[in-house]
């Protein structure tokens, strides 16, 4: 599986997800710029939190018109895996390749922690080796990860099982529905404020997160195989 | 040249916690008369004129000063008064 | 000549001592005047009375400084470049500093602790390293004080967000709160990187002919406060629409950081320094004097911010995000090339000459010329210093054993002073799992981070507790460095070396001087018996509330080697049943 | 009830980043014509009336609203029109 990690003016997790990739999966992994037009080629696409341009007027605001949004849009389309961790999630929601709006956090404060995480569908191509309902604990960073959305698509979020992940504990950021993580409709573009690749690696303490990835590739090893035998 | 102020504030359906803190604090600093804050933004941009001002200015705000999820805008054009 | 007109004149700056009120004492102007041969104008005097002042000179600590060891087995760089470096073995090295910035925090409390930030990684990264941690260490009144409190919120959230938005993780520091610092705050912040030898960079201006560019933020009038004679323009504005405070731009430093280090492989870099303190006179001129050089710069050509600034304001602006590099004649374009990559401007600013000066032109006229080593070569001053009186009484003072009654009633009540409570509050701000290598994160007795690609780590720790110096600055002071080097130890590090970062009251005052005497002797000898020589440091003098000085609080921050990851001790205790020791006296 | 809005902009000569940013980023969308973006906060009070309102309405500002070390502040006291 070949995976692209596009690289923002100002995306500063660009790193902890190639290595994620890289040493965590053991898979092939590119940076790929922002400037860049075509995502041909790749099987994955990953957009890495941190602050694109400062995160300056509204999170993932200006970063969702970088060059390189045209082929994310395109890869999203043909179905690819597409994800979206915090700053990632803030952009694919600007871009409205997700529904809603990302706020600031209720108690208006930065919050690094790790928290717990529960599994709300394990049927999508990001969460198979999750059990549905299981409690992770994965890592969140953020200011501005209150997830909103009005009451229509909130019973459409339900009704098609987009929300993938819930706050299992006490609800950090104010995000409506206890929020965390959600897919398109399709089930292939995921965003997620919590970092996954931030607990793929045994020397930080915690692997919850690489059975995310481990789930994509497998994801798209059983789509290679399927496209062989067709 | 124009200058153009551009007024970004938050839909009524959506929960200020921003505006909620202020009044919080005003309420803590003895001003019991403040009965509810908003926060939104405000921007000043300086353009040169032109017959599709209004247009543009839509154009930018839509795109990408508002996020029209979350946020309404207007703006008012003004002539630049060089100080 | 619109601008420069309303600037006095090198006559009446003499005449009337304008000097005095920039800063220059009667002995200092007379030396500028030996030195120039003849008398300063309005540009020059400014240069000289911000490159002399005790913040960039260091004029009254130098003669204390010396006493520290600054070599060692490890030591690459000591004292002297942007930060330190020390080898940590497989060709690698780390690179450490920690800086003050207490009075632009007291003004202001997010852009000052912002802007501290900003500043000491641009330390690091400016000597070819790729910043890997952040650590502060912060001092308080106390928090039933409204303004303390703000204060207090503003800094942890300008630390924060500076931290968080460029992506080095902020993995330690320490806290407390004494009625001492109400007016007066301390914001120290310490900077760890990591890079290979083989890209060493120093601040140096080698190599007649070779090009000057100016690169990062444009110049804007941040940090010149009060009458500069500037246009009318400015002159006619009142000064309550206008602010001269620096604000942090963390996003411009990251691109900053990215661009510099792609930079840093290039073989056209001669030298590259981050505009500090005293932004284009000190980068510039210490380049030039380390290299033994001159520079010819046109200041038409600096990238400005705002409208009609004089070329006094353009040397001694403040504005952040800005470096300057020194790079092979004929490679502008490569370089600009890399820059612009990043959205970033090189600008092509000025060349490095043989004539041993600092030589400035503005819309076509020398606008001032001074000699490069001069503005480096402030007079040293050695002031008097007299043992305090409560010190004098303290040491006779018979010993006191507190007498506990209640032990569980104690221990509640010491848990709930800020400055022995958890600090999650504050660290909960911070992104301290960002670049993924933080083993042990804060809360324990120092943080380790790993060396990716290796199994090593470095354990990393900031201490001072001022209360013991307020009482006896020598044993104080070493007590700060043996805690320091506890903590490292206790995390399964070795130590290596320290920075400081000297923080005390007026120093005129014979009695602060005298703690500072007594504090750097007690740290250095410390230093010397833990094998822990001092690579970087600064001093921040007049820490003062209404006259009065804050406790002596020279903060050590100290940097450990982990060997082997696997080994690394975290404070919490495993297991039921496990013994427990009491190690030491 | 009265509703007061509120203007916080930057002091002049005070570096605004944010703005810088949308400024690039308008050129880069093919807006050259953006020649300077400032960004401020845009807040709405809603207050019990009272003889003293502007006096109450500046105390806030300076206390609370802005930060007048770096920032500048404006408002106006507008009749509550209720929808
Ligand atoms: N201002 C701060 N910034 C970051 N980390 C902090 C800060 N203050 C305390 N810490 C972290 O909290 C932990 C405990 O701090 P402290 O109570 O000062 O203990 P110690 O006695 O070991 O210095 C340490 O790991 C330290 O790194």
């Amino acid at each position: 599986m070949k995976t692209a990690v596009i690289v923002f003016p100002g995306s500063n997790c660009d790193q902890d997800m190639y290595y994620a990739i890289k040493d965590g999966l053991g898979e092939d992994v590119d940076y790929v710029w922002h400037a860049e037009t075509s995502l041909d080629g790749y099987d994955a696409i990953m957009i890495p939190g941190g602050f694109s341009y400062g995160d300056y007027l509204r999170c993932g605001a200006i970063a969702r018109f970088a060059g390189i949004m045209p082929a994310v849009i395109k890869a999203a389309e043909e179905g690819k895996p597409v994800l979206g961790v915090c700053n990632g999630f803030q952009i694919l929601l600007e871009a409205g390749l997700l529904p809603g709006a990302l706020l600031k956090n209720k108690n208006l404060k930065f919050i690094c922690e790790t928290v717990p995480l529960k599994t709300e569908n394990n049927q999508t191509m990001f969460t198979s080796l999750y059990k549905e309902g299981e409690i992770i604990r994965i890592p969140i960073a953020h200011g501005e990860g209150n997830y909103y959305c009005d009451d229509e698509t909130l019973a459409e979020l339900k009704a098609n099982h987009q929300i993938v992940f819930t706050y299992a504990g006490e609800n950090p950021n104010g995000s409506r529905a206890d929020i965390a993580g959600i897919t398109n409709r399709n089930g292939n573009v995921l965003g997620m404020m919590p970092h996954p690749e931030r607990a793929a690696d045994a020397m930080l303490g915690n692997k919850d997160g690489l059975r995310l990835f481990q789930s994509i590739l497998n994801h798209w090893r059983d789509s290679v195989h399927a496209n062989c035998i067709s | 040249m124009k200058k153009v102020k551009v007024y970004i504030t938050l839909k009524e359906s959506v929960l200020d916690p921003q505006g909620q803190a202020v009044m919080q604090s005003l309420h803590n600093m003895n001003y019991p008369d403040v009965q509810d804050v908003r926060i939104g933004k405000y921007i000043e941009l300086q353009m040169e004129d032109g017959a599709d001002i209004a247009q543009k200015v839509d154009a930018i705000c839509d795109r990408l000063l508002a996020n029209t999820v979350i946020e309404n805008y207007r703006y008012e054009i003004e002539e630049e008064v060089r100080s | 000549m619109p601008t420069a007109s309303l600037e006095p004149s090198a006559e009446t700056i003499a005449q009337e001592k304008i000097y005095r009120t920039m800063g220059l004492t009667e002995d200092e102007y007379a030396k500028v005047c030996k030195l120039l041969g003849r008398k300063p104008n309005y540009t020059e005097t400014g240069l000289f009375s911000v490159m002399w002042s005790e913040h960039c000179s260091y004029k009254t600590s130098k003669p204390l400084l010396k006493k520290f060891p600054t070599s060692g087995g490890r030591v690459l760089q000591g004292p002297g470049e942007g930060a330190g470096i020390v080898d940590i073995g497989d060709k690698q090295a780390v690179v450490f500093k920690i800086e003050s910035h207490n009075h632009p925090s007291a003004i202001e409390p997010y852009q000052g602790a912002a802007t501290g930030v900003g500043g000491i990684i641009r330390d690091v990264f400016s000597m070819g390293a790729r910043p890997v941690a952040i650590l502060d260490s912060l001092r308080f009144g106390q928090l039933d004080n409204a303004r303390v409190r703000y204060i207090f919120e503003e800094v942890v959230s300008g630390i924060a967000g500076y931290g968080n938005c460029i992506g080095i993780p902020t993995v330690g520091g320490e806290l407390s709160f004494d009625p001492c610092y109400n007016g007066n705050p301390l914001v120290n912040a310490m900077c760890v990187g990591i890079m290979n030898h083989a890209d060493i960079q120093v601040g140096q201006a080698r190599g007649i002919g070779n090009t000057v560019m100016y690169v990062g933020a444009s110049t804007g009038r941040d940090g010149i406060n009060g009458a500069t004679f500037a246009s009318e323009e400015i002159s006619d504005k009142s000064d309550e629409k206008r602010s001269a405070v620096q604000v942090g731009d963390p996003f411009m430093e990251k691109l900053l950081v990215e661009a510099c280090l792609e930079l840093t492989k290039h073989e056209a870099l001669v030298g590259i320094q981050d505009m500090g303190a005293a932004g284009l006179v000190s980068s510039a001129s210490e380049m030039a004097a380390k290299a033994g050089v001159g520079i010819h710069m046109n200041l038409d050509l600096i990238p400005q911010r705002e409208t009609a600034m004089t070329p006094y304001e353009m040397m001694l602006s403040e504005s952040q995000e800005r470096m300057l590099i020194v790079i092979k004649k004929g490679s502008e374009e490569e370089i600009q090339a890399i820059f612009s990559r990043w959205g970033l401007h090189a600008v092509a600013v000025g060349t490095v000459i043989e004539e041993e000066v600092l030589r400035l032109e503005h819309k076509g006229e020398i606008v001032a010329e001074v000699p490069s080593d001069a503005l480096a070569s402030a007079p040293v001053r050695h002031m008097p210093s007299r043992v305090p009186e409560t010190y004098t009484l303290n040491q006779t003072a018979p010993a006191w054993t507190p007498e506990i009654k209640n032990y569980p009633e104690t221990i509640k009540r010491l848990l709930t002073q800020p400055s022995l409570a958890a600090k999650d509050w504050v660290t909960r701000q911070y992104d301290y799992m960002v670049q993924t290598n933080t083993v042990v994160a804060p809360g324990s007795d120092a943080a380790v981070v790993r060396v990716r690609g290796t199994n090593k780590g470095l354990a990393l720790t900031t201490d001072c507790n001022a209360k013991y110096l307020a009482l006896d600055p020598y044993v104080g002071g070493k007590i700060a460095v043996a805690e320091a080097a506890r903590n490292i130890v206790c995390s399964g590090g070795i130590p290596l070396a320290i920075t400081d970062c000297l923080n005390f009251g007026s120093p005129e005052k014979p009695e602060v001087f005298w703690e500072m005497e007594q504090s750097v002797s007690g740290m250095a000898e410390a230093c010397k018996e833990l094998e822990t020589p001092v690579i970087s440091g600064n001093v921040s003098l007049y820490n003062e509330t209404d006259q009065e000085a804050i406790d002596p609080t020279p903060v050590v921050g100290m940097v450990g080697l982990v060997e082997d990851l696997d080994k690394v001790c975290t404070v919490a205790f495993k297991n039921a049943g496990d013994a427990i020791y009491l190690i030491g006296e």
